[in-house]
């Protein structure tokens, strides 16, 4: 599984994107979270405050029951901020 | 028509192209956003556009598309910057041109609001205290959730 | 500024002069009104703007004041044409520039509704049938009625 | 005082503008109308329908009841359908 992080999501995790390979128990987008904020207190840190990271499967909005698999693109960002 | 790009874009030109030949059009109606040198009370000095390249151009094209059902459109357009930008530069342009105006006038002001909340785009701005990511607004999402339908 | 002529305009040209060196700015919409090819269900082959020179500057002011009353708008701009258009030539331009994008995309409605049923400028059109005056349109004066305040 | 006309007035009028005379009883705009209605049947055609008529006085819009005197201004025309 690949994971995507933009802005201050990138910068607290100290890098742009990275290959993880969760455990079976990892089935949609709230146990994917779940488990990496179990991986080590910057990932604690991040992802402390849900209501500011929106997630994305394969480029498209998904919601903390969305399914996620190993070949899944699943980027992480705050609420945009563009136009 | 969707843009994603690092360049800047020519107004006229744009709104030009888009109309060239069509005489069905009566209106047509844009937007310019451009960076300002204030955030808040903060002194701006310049600002970086991260996007997340694909998604940008699926979510772009998808309001597109809901603009285009929502009113009888002859001709739309939205091109979103990235990367660094100095004070004043353009950031986006969306245009929309109709036989009719309200149509036009509505349908431009539902793609810079939805765009708003949707498009991934993030905004780091320069002030004198460093590089800050910028905040999602509420009057962002008051503004877009005026456009929603239940 | 108002500008009352026989002559095409810019848009990009104008709106780049409209916001030149105004750091302030962070959005800009602007309307460009076109000679369409139907009016109705009537092929239309072309049209002549009448005005009243004098009247029309005095009420194009006027509108363009109010306008700036009711937004906190750094720049506005209204040019209308007269005389003789050819279909897809462009007739009026409206363009408001404000520090946040709400307050110059509802200006600029307003000033395009408002100069529809102020504005003395009378439309002639060219028509297989020969040249008819327009007859102002009840939805105009409901778009402009939309704005007033009592 | 000088009449002006614009758009289908002016052709029906067939002509632009004209100086006219008016006696002392016309004061206001109904009453100028009035006046003119009875200069012949091509006035009384063109200002037949008051309804899709509209008037300035020195180039501002005026109601029935506004002023009027011999240096004035006063045009006559039908709704605007610029923009």
């Amino acid at each position: 599984m690949r994971l995507l992080y933009f802005a201050w999501l990138k910068t607290k995790m100290g890098r742009a994107e990275e290959e993880v390979d969760p455990p079976a128990e990892v089935t949609d987008v709230a146990s994917l979270l779940e488990w990496l904020r179990g991986r080590g207190p910057v990932y604690a840190e991040a992802l402390s405050d849900l209501s500011v990271v929106r997630v994305a499967v394969n480029q498209e909005y998904a919601r903390l029951d969305a399914p996620v698999n190993k070949d899944d693109e699943v980027a992480l960002f705050p609420p945009v901020t563009g136009g | 028509m969707i843009k994603v790009q690092k360049q800047d874009f020519d107004v006229g030109a744009e709104i030009d192209a888009l109309r060239a030949g069509n005489t069905a059009i009566g209106g047509i109606a844009s937007f310019v956003g451009t960076v300002r040198d204030l955030a808040g009370d903060t002194p701006v000095t310049g600002m970086t556009l991260e996007h997340y390249p694909g998604m940008t151009e699926r979510e772009l094209d998808r309001i597109e598309q809901e603009a285009n059902r929502r009113w009888p459109l002859e001709a739309s357009l939205i091109i979103h910057r990235y990367g660094r930008l100095e004070l004043g530069d353009r950031i986006v342009l969306v245009v929309t041109a109709s036989a009719h105006r309200q149509a036009a006038l509505e349908s431009c002001a539902f793609l810079i609001d939805w765009l708003k909340t949707k498009a991934p785009f993030w905004k780091k701005e320069e002030t004198r205290g460093g590089e800050t990511w910028v905040d999602a607004r509420d009057s962002d999402d008051a503004a877009a959730a005026r456009w929603r339908k239940d």
